[in-house]
C-alpha cells in the first residue's frame, strides 16, 4: 500500500514511495536523513518535531507524509544559510537558549513563525508562542531572552 | 505510538470524497488530524481507509452572506484567529479559536474537524452555542443545515452519519451592541478547556436585553446556559445580577469528573468563569 | 551582546563564554542517538504488562514471529542467562530480588518489560508487539507504600514474608532528651508524590556486535557511559575490553539516564544473537511509565525547640516507595535526604529511620536533588510551622540557627562537615531583594481587601560533587586526560559525561586559560568509553567539581611538562621559567618559546631532556577529600484567586552560592532549569496511579511539565564561597534551584491561606486542592 | 472508578427484572455488544466493540451474574481484554417497584480500567461510562416498549 509523493523540502524536491501511516517526521528523519527534527513525546504537545508546512509550523509527528504531497516544508536544517546563522541561531547561542538541544530545532521553527508575524514580541507573547514547545533544561527564562535578542538583532537588520 | 496500516485516498471534490465515504463504511475523515491522528497513533482507531480532505479547496472560504457568515469546514484555527471579517463580525468566535491548544495545533486543526469529533473539552463549541450556529452537512443523498445542538448529540458523539462530511459552519454577524467574550481555565498539561464559557451580552438601556451563553468542559457535550440567559434578560447590567444568575451555570448537567478536575470543582468553575465571561461581555456592550 | 563575547583572547574563566557545543545544537547537526544508523540495523520494540501484579500464564509469540520482516521475538526464557539489572545499594537490611530484563512468570507492575521484538523497522515491530499474545493471571496488588506496610498487605515479592525492602536508622546528640526538655514541639506529615524525569529525549540504544573482533559497540543515551560498559560486560559475560559504550548526544537526563536499564542489556543480546545492529527507542508513554521515578516518598518530621526559637532536635520518618524492583540507585537515595535533614541549621540532634518499602508500581530511583529536595522540602515546612506557633518572623527563626561564617567547617549531627559558608548573608540579600518588609505591609493591606498575598522562604543546603570513593557504591573520582597535538591543539578527554550542562564550554575555559590558547584550539572528548579510558560521570552535581578539577589538574601537569622541555630547549634552568599566555619564557635567555612550538618539540622530540619521555600529554584522577556543600535562599511571592484556586507567581528571588563559578551565563542556565524542575512538582507534576496500580498519566496530555507560560522570571544573584575541597573551589550548581525552589512556592501558597487557618497543602497544588480548601474554610 | 445511579422505567418491576437477566435483551443493550453467548447458568461470553466516534476497541471477556433475587437485586461482575487495555468492573443493581407499571433501577459499582487505555484516556473514561450507561438505559427503555 505504498503511495508516491513528491515534496519540497529546504528546496529540494524528492519524489518517494511510502506508507500512508508514515508520520512526516519519520519521513523526514529517516527517508531524507534529516535528523535535526527530533521526536519528543509523540501526542502533539512537546514541539520538538515542529516544521515549517507551507509556511506555518506544526507537529510532523501529528501530520502524515502523505499529506504533505505536493508541498513546500522547511526544516531546522534549512534556518541558517550557506554557514551563516539565521539571527534567531545567533539569539539562542548568545544567551543560552538551549542546553541539552533536543527541543532546539522545534523551539527555532516556532520563534522564527513569531518573529515573521511579531518582530518585537513582548515576553508574554513569546512566552505564549512557544506554548507548543516544551524545554525541560532551561526554565524558558533565557529562551525568552534568546528570543528578545534575536527580535532585536532582526529589526536592526 | 505508531498507527496500524490503512489504506489513503486525497480526493480533490467533495464529490469524490462522498463516493469513497458510501463505498467503505469503515473510512475515516481526516480533517487537521489533530484529534485523529494522535488516536491511531495509539491504535485506538484502526479506520480501513482514511480520506484526506485538505485537497479540496471549496472547502477553506470564509464569506459572508445576508447576515450569515459561513466558514468552511477546513478552515483552520488559526485562520479564524487572523481573520479580519470574523474579528469584526463574529469577535466571539475568534477568541474561542485563539484559546485552542497551541500555535502549531492551530495553524493544522479545522473548525470542522474539531466540530466532527465533539470533544466535551474543546473551546469551540461553547462559542457556538452561544452564537446559535449551524452545521452544514452533505452526503450523496442532499445537504442539512443542522443546529448545532443538534448536531453535538453527547460526549464525541455527533449526527454526523458516517457517508456525511461536514461543508460549512454558519455563525451569524454580530448584531451593533452586543458584546462577547471567552473565558476558560485550561488542564496545565493537555491545554483543553476543564471549563471553557462563551457569552454574548445584548445591552438596552443599562438592563440585559440579551444573553446567550455557551459552556464547555462541564458537560458530557457543550451546552446552553439557559437558566443563565433568563436570570439575565431583563436585569440591570451590574455585578449582582451577573453573580446571581451564575449560580444556574451548571444547574441540571452532570459534571464530568478527572484527574484534573473533580465534578464539584468544574460545576464551581462553571459559575466563576459564566460570572467573569458575562460581565466581561456586558463591559464590551456598553 | 554586551554581556557575551566569543574570546579568541585570556582568560575565560569567570566569564559568560557562550558555548563550544551549540552550533552543532542550533543547526539540527548534533547526532542523539535515534540519529545513529547502522548498515543493516533493525528496530527492537518492547511488550509491556498492563498488569501491576500478574502471572504468566503463557505466551505466544506464533503470531508476531511470523509477520513478513520480523527477525526475531524474545521472552523471559530467551535471555535468561544475561544477568540481572544491577542494584549497587548495600545496607545490611537490603533486599534485592532478582531483576530479570524480561519478565519471567511474574509481572510486578505495569510497564514490566515482558517480550521484545525484533523487525526490519519500527512500524512492523510495533505491529509484532500487538501479535504477541500473553495470557495473564492477575493477583492482588498493592500500590501504596503505607498499605504496602500493613501486616495484611499482599506480598509483592511472595518469597519475602513482608514489603519491607530495607531499613535505615541513623541519630546524632541525643534526641529523646532533647524533645523531653524542649519548650515547643511541631511536627509535619508531607507526601512527596512520583515525578517522571522526563528529559525531551526519551531512552534509546543502538548495539552492535562485531563477529570478527568480537567487540561489542553500544550506544545509549547514558549519563554512565564508564559504569554501564561494566556492568553490560557483567551481565552479558563479555571480556569488559571487548565492550565500548559511547553516549551521543544526551538529550537530557536529570539523573534518570544515571542508571543501568534493561532494555540496554536486553538490545545488546538482540544484536549478538542476531548478528545485526538494532536499534531501541523508548516512546514517551514508555518514558513516563517506567523510566524511575523520583521522589515517591511520604515523610514526617518532628521538631523540637527551645522558646527563643532555637531549634534542639529532629524526628524524621521516610517512606521510600521502591517499587516493585529496585534500580541502580535506588535504595542509596533516601539516605541522602536523611543525612541533609537539618539542612543549614544548628541542630545538635537528631534521629532518622528510613523505610524502604516494596509496591507493584514501577521502580523510582535518582531524579535531579535526588533525596534533597524532599528533605528540604519537609524541614521548610516545619520550620515556619515553628515560627508559627512561637509567633515569630519566620526568617528571623532562620537567621538565628544558621552557623556563623566563622564556624566552617561546620560538623552536622548527621557526621557531615560542610566545607564553606556564609548563609546568613545569602539570606539577608534575598531578603532585601524582595523587599521583605514592605511585602508584609502589602500582604496586610490586600488581605483586608480579600486579596490573599503570600511570601514564602526556603534556605537550602546541597550536599554534592560526589565524591569521595568510600561514600559512593562506583567510585567518586573523575579522570581527564589533556594530550597536546603537534600542532598545539589541545585534546581534553573527561571521564565526566556532560548531557546539556556545557561542560565541554566549561572544560576549554579551562584548558584556555591554563595552556594560553583560544578556546577554538581545544576540543573536549566525552562519552565514549572507547576513547576516555577511565570515568565515572556527571551525576550529583559533578561535572565541575570533581570533573573539572581532574581537567585542572592535567592541566597543571602539562604546564610543569612544558616547563622542563622548554628549559631544555631553551638552555635555562626550570626555575626560571615562565609560562604566560601560552608563551615559555626565562629571564635568563632571551629566547622565548610559544606553546606550539613547545607542542612540535614534544611530538618530534628531537631536543629533549634525557631523562623525559616525549609527548606532552597528562592523566589525572581527582578524589575529592569530602563533598561539597552549596545553599542559598530562594523567596517567591504569589497571589491566590479564591475563586479558583489558581496561583500566580509575583516574584521569584533566588540568592544562590555555588563557590567559584567558570561561567557565570552556564549557571544561570542550571538554576533557572533546577528551579522549574522544583516548581513544577509544586503545582502541577505528578505521576498518577489508580489503586490497582495503573499508571493514569501516561502523556504529557495528562503529566504536566511547566510550559513558558508556568515560569516565572527568575530573579537571580550569587553569593561566592569557594569550596576548599578541590583547587576550582567549585561547589555544584546542577540541583540547587530545584532544591530550593519546592519549599518557597508551597511556604508562599500556605502563607496566602494561613489567616484562614491553612497548615499545610500537599503538592502538586493544583488549583482545585488550593480552592477545596478555600471553600472548607470559608464554609466552616 | 465509581459509578452509582438511578433510572426509572415506566414498566412493571417482573418485567424489568426479566429483561436485566435475558442475554437476548443485554446484547442489544449493552452498547457496542456484538455476542453474548451463554456458557453456564448466570455465565457469558461476551465480545464488544466499543466505539466513540474515532475512538474504537474491541473487547472479549465474560459477564458473570451473582447473587441474583428475584425480582430485587443481582450483581453483575464483567471482565474484557483487548489490545489496547482492560476493564473490569462487579455492578450491583437494585430494582425498586415504585408502583404497578414503575420501577427504580438502582446501580452501584466499581470499574477499573487497565493497560493502555488507562494511561492515555483518563479524561474520556468518566464521560465514556456515564454515556455507556445511558445508552444502555436508552436501549432497554427501547425494547421494554417494544414488549
Amino acid at each position: 500500500m505504498q503511495r508516491a509523493i513528491k515534496v519540497t523540502v529546504n528546496g529540494k524536491e524528492y519524489e518517494r514511495e511510502v506508507e500512508p501511516r508514515m508520520l512526516l517526521v519519520h519521513f523526514l528523519r529517516e527517508e531524507l536523513g534529516l535528523t535535526g527534527t527530533h521526536i519528543g513525546c509523540e501526542t502533539t504537545v512537546c514541539g520538538a518535531c515542529t516544521v515549517m508546512l507551507e509556511g506555518h509550523t506544526v507537529k510532523s509527528c501529528t501530520v502524515l507524509a502523505v499529506q504533505a504531497n505536493g508541498k513546500n516544508l522547511e526544516t531546522i536544517e534549512s534556518v541558517a544559510s550557506d554557514g551563516d546563522l539565521h539571527p534567531i541561531q545567533e539569539g539562542f547561542w548568545n544567551e543560552h537558549g538551549l542546553q541539552c538541544g533536543f527541543c532546539t530545532p522545534g523551539m527555532i521553527m516556532s520563534v522564527k513563525q513569531l518573529l515573521g508575524d511579531n518582530p518585537n514580541p513582548s515576553r508574554d507573547e513569546i512566552r505564549h508562542a512557544i506554548e507548543g514547545n516544551l524545554c525541560r533544561c532551561t526554565g524558558y527564562q533565557h529562551i525568552v531572552k534568546s528570543v528578545e535578542s534575536a527580535a532585536k538583532a532582526m529589526v536592526q537588520e | 505510538m505508531i498507527a496500524a496500516s490503512f489504506d489513503y485516498s486525497a480526493p480533490e471534490t467533495l464529490a469524490d470524497a462522498l463516493r469513497v465515504l458510501s463505498d467503505d463504511p469503515e473510512a475515516k475523515i481526516l480533517a487537521g488530524g489533530q484529534s485523529l491522528i494522535p488516536i491511531m497513533k495509539l491504535r485506538l482507531s484502526i479506520p480501513s481507509q482514511v480520506v484526506d480532505l485538505g485537497g479540496i479547496i471549496d472547502l477553506h472560504a470564509i464569506a459572508e452572506e445576508e447576515g450569515i457568515i459561513r466558514i468552511g469546514s477546513m478552515t483552520t484555527h488559526e485562520q479564524v484567529e487572523h481573520s479580519e471579517l470574523l474579528s469584526e463580525k463574529c469577535p466571539l468566535l475568534v477568541a474561542a479559536a485563539s484559546g485552542i491548544g497551541d500555535v502549531q495545533v492551530r495553524n493544522r486543526g479545522t473548525i470542522g474537524g474539531s466540530v466532527a469529533h465533539a470533544d466535551p473539552a474543546a473551546d469551540y463549541p461553547a462559542a457556538l452555542q452561544a452564537l446559535d450556529a449551524k452545521v452544514k452537512v452533505v452526503s450523496s443523498a442532499g445537504e442539512k443545515i443542522i443546529p448545532i445542538d443538534e448536531f453535538i448529540v453527547d460526549a464525541l458523539t455527533t449526527a454526523l452519519e458516517p457517508d456525511e462530511i461536514i461543508t460549512e459552519i454558519h455563525v451569524p454577524t454580530e448584531s451593533t451592541g452586543i458584546g462577547t467574550a471567552y473565558e476558560t481555565i485550561v488542564q496545565p498539561a493537555s491545554g483543553y478547556a476543564i471549563v471553557g464559557v462563551a457569552a454574548r451580552i445584548g445591552l438596552s438601556e443599562g438592563n440585559i436585553s440579551f444573553a446567550r451563553v455557551g459552556i464547555t468542559g462541564v458537560g458530557s457535550k457543550a451546552y446552553r446556559a439557559l437558566a443563565v440567559e433568563k436570570a439575565l434578560e431583563g436585569q440591570p447590567a451590574k455585578d449582582d445580577t451577573y453573580g446571581i444568575a451564575s449560580r444556574v451555570a451548571a444547574e441540571g448537567v452532570e459534571a464530568l469528573e478527572d484527574l484534573h478536575a473533580s465534578s464539584e470543582y468544574r460545576a464551581h468553575l462553571a459559575t466563576v468563569f459564566t460570572c467573569r465571561a458575562i460581565a466581561a461581555a456586558a463591559g464590551r456592550a456598553q | 551582546m554586551a554581556t557575551t563575547t566569543t574570546p579568541t583572547t585570556k582568560g575565560f574563566v569567570g566569564k559568560r563564554v557562550r558555548r563550544t557545543e551549540d552550533p552543532r545544537l542550533i543547526t539540527g547537526t548534533a547526532t542523539y542517538v535515534d540519529d545513529v544508523t547502522r548498515p543493516g540495523m533493525l528496530y527492537a520494540a518492547v511488550l509491556r504488562s498492563p498488569y501491576a501484579s500478574a502471572r504468566i500464564s503463557s505466551i505466544s509469540i506464533e503470531k508476531a514471529a511470523s509477520l513478513p520482516g520480523v527477525s526475531a521475538v524474545y521472552t523471559g526464557e530467551d535471555v535468561k542467562a544475561v544477568g540481572p539489572v544491577p542494584c549497587a545499594g548495600s545496607m545490611p537490611t537490603l533486599r534485592v530480588p532478582h531483576h530479570k530484563i524480561l519478565a519471567q512468570d511474574r509481572v510486578y507492575y505495569v510497564g514490566h518489560p515482558v517480550a521484545a521484538v525484533v523487525a526490519i523497522d519500527r512500524y512492523v515491530a510495533q505491529d509484532a508487539v500487538d501479535q504477541i499474545e500473553v495470557e495473564y493471571e492477575p493477583t492482588e496488588c498493592v500500590a501504596d507504600p503505607e498499605k504496602a506496610l500493613e501486616s495484611d498487605a499482599v506480598r509483592v515479592h511472595p518469597e519475602y514474608d513482608d514489603n519491607v525492602a530495607f531499613t535505615f536508622h541513623a541519630e546524632g546528640g541525643d534526641t529523646d532528651a532533647a524533645f523531653a526538655a524542649a519548650d515547643v514541639v511541631v511536627s509535619e506529615r508531607v507526601t512527596v508524590p512520583r515525578l517522571a524525569p522526563s528529559p525531551m529525549e526519551t531512552r534509546g540504544v543502538v548495539a552492535e556486535y562485531d563477529e570478527g573482533t568480537e567487540e561489542l559497540l553500544v550506544y545509549s543515551s547514558t549519563q554512565i557511559p564508564h559504569l554501564l560498559k561494566t556492568q553490560l560486560a557483567v551481565q552479558l559475560s563479555l571480556p569488559e575490553n571487548h565492550v565500548r559504550v559511547i553516549a551521543p548526544e544526551v538529550g537530557g537526563g536529570f539523573g534518570s539516564k544515571c542508571n543501568v536499564w534493561a532494555e540496554e542489556a536486553l538490545t545488546c543480546f538482540a544484536a549478538m544473537d542476531l548478528k545485526q545492529p538494532i536499534k531501541w527507542i523508548e516512546n514517551r508513554r514508555e518514558s513516563i511509565n517506567v523510566v524511575a521515578h523520583g521522589r515517591g516518598h511520604v515523610d514526617h518530621l518532628e521538631m523540637a525547640a527551645s522558646k527563643d526559637g532555637t531549634i534542639t532536635a529532629l524526628r524524621f520518618k521516610i517512606l521510600q516507595d521502591i517499587g516493585g524492583h529496585h534500580q541502580l540507585l535506588t535504595p542509596i537515595i533516601p539516605t541522602l535526604a536523611v543525612i541533609m535533614i537539618p539542612g543549614l541549621y544548628k541542630i545538635k540532634n537528631f534521629t532518622a529511620d528510613l523505610t524502604g518499602v516494596f509496591t507493584n508500581l514501577p521502580p523510582t530511583d535518582l531524579y535531579r536533588g535526588a533525596g534533597r529536595p524532599e528533605a528540604t522540602y519537609v524541614l521548610e515546612r516545619v520550620v515556619d510551622k515553628l515560627a508559627d506557633k512561637l509567633e515569630m518572623d519566620p526568617a528571623e527563626l532562620r537567621l538565628k540557627n544558621f552557623p556563623a561564617a566563622d564556624e566552617f567547617p561546620f560538623e552536622t549531627a548527621t557526621g557531615l562537615s560542610y566545607d564553606s559558608g556564609d548563609y546568613a548573608k545569602a539570606f539577608n540579600i534575598a531578603l532585601e531583594n524582595v523587599g521583605y518588609d514592605s511585602f508584609l505591609k502589602k500582604q496586610e493591606k490586600a488581605r483586608s481587601k480579600g486579596r490573599l498575598l503570600g511570601l514564602g522562604i526556603s534556605t537550602y543546603g546541597e550536599v554534592c560533587a560526589f565524591g569521595p570513593s568510600p561514600a559512593l557504591p562506583a567510585g567518586g573520582w573523575e579522570s581527564a586526560t589533556v594530550r597536546v597535538e603537534a600542532t598545539g591543539k589541545v585534546t581534553v578527554m573527561s571521564g565526566a559525561s556532560p548531557h546539556g550542562q556545557g561542560g565541554e564550554t566549561a572544560y576549554s575555559q579551562l584548558a584556555a586559560d591554563a595552556l594560553g590558547v583560544p578556546m577554538e584550539d581545544v576540543v573536549v572528548i566525552h562519552g565514549d568509553t572507547g576513547k576516555v579510558h577511565w570515568g565515572v560521570g556527571t551525576f550529583g552535581s559533578r561535572g565541575t567539581a570533581i570533573g573539572g578539577t581532574a581537567v585542572h589538574l592535567a592541566l597543571e601537569d602539562i604546564v610543569a611538562k612544558g616547563k622542563k622541555y622548554a628549559a631544555h630547549i631553551l638552555n635555562a634552568s626550570l626555575d626560571s621559567i615562565q609560562f604566560n599566555q601560552g608563551i615559555f619564557s626565562s629571564n635568563e635567555v632571551e629566547e622565548k618559546l610559544t606553546f606550539q612550538e613547545l607542542a612540535l618539540e614534544a611530538a618530534v622530540a628531537q631536543k629533549l631532556p634525557p631523562d623525559t619521555e616525549p609527548g606532552l600529554s597528562a592523566t589525572r584522577f581527582f578524589e575529592p577529600p569530602n563533598f561539597a556543600f552549596p545553599f542559598g535562599a530562594h523567596i517567591c511571592t504569589v497571589e491566590v484567586d479564591g475563586d479558583t484556586g489558581q496561583v500566580e507567581i509575583l516574584r521569584y528571588i533566588a540568592v544562590d552560592d555555588i563557590g567559584n563559578v567558570i561561567n557565570p551565563m552556564l549557571v544561570d542556565g542550571q538554576l533557572h532549569g533546577g528551579v522549574a524542575q522544583g516548581l513544577g512538582p509544586a503545582f502541577l507534576e505528578e505521576v498518577v496511579f489508580s489503586e490497582d496500580g495503573q499508571l493514569l498519566t501516561g502523556t504529557f496530555m495528562d503529566y504536566a511539565i511547566p510550559k513558558a507560560k508556568d515560569m516565572p522570571w527568575i530573579e537571580s544573584e550569587r553569593t561566592v564561597t569557594p569550596s576548599p575541597v578541590n583547587p576550582l573551589g567549585a561547589k555544584g550548581v546542577g540541583e540547587a534551584g530545584t532544591i530550593g525552589s519546592l519549599p518557597a512556592f508551597v511556604n508562599a501558597v500556605v502563607d496566602a491561606l494561613s489567616h484562614m487557618g491553612v497548615e499545610h497543602i500537599d503538592i502538586p497544588m493544583t488549583p482545585q486542592k488550593v480552592w477545596n480548601l478555600i471553600n472548607e474554610r470559608s464554609q466552616s | 472508578m465509581k459509578i452509582k445511579g438511578q433510572q426509572t422505567l415506566t414498566t412493571p418491576r417482573e418485567q424489568v427484572w426479566e429483561a436485566l437477566l435475558d442475554p437476548g435483551v443485554l446484547a442489544r443493550a449493552l452498547p457496542g455488544c456484538q455476542a453474548l453467548d451463554p456458557v453456564g447458568e448466570n455465565h457469558y461470553k461476551i465480545r464488544m466493540k466499543l466505539a466513540l466516534a474515532a475512538v474504537q476497541g474491541l473487547f472479549e471477556g465474560k459477564i458473570l451474574l451473582q447473587d441474583v433475587q428475584p425480582p430485587n437485586n443481582y450483581k453483575l461482575h464483567i471482565e474484557g481484554a483487548g489490545k489496547v487495555g482492560f476493564v473490569n468492573g462487579e455492578g450491583h443493581f437494585h430494582l425498586e417497584k415504585l408502583s404497578d407499571v414503575e420501577t427504580v433501577v438502582h446501580y452501584e459499582g466499581d470499574v477499573r480500567i487497565g493497560g493502555m487505555i488507562a494511561s492515555v484516556g483518563q479524561r474520556l473514561m468518566d464521560m465514556t461510562s456515564k454515556m455507556m450507561i445511558r445508552k444502555f438505559f436508552v436501549s432497554l427503555k427501547e425494547i421494554l416498549s417494544e414488549q
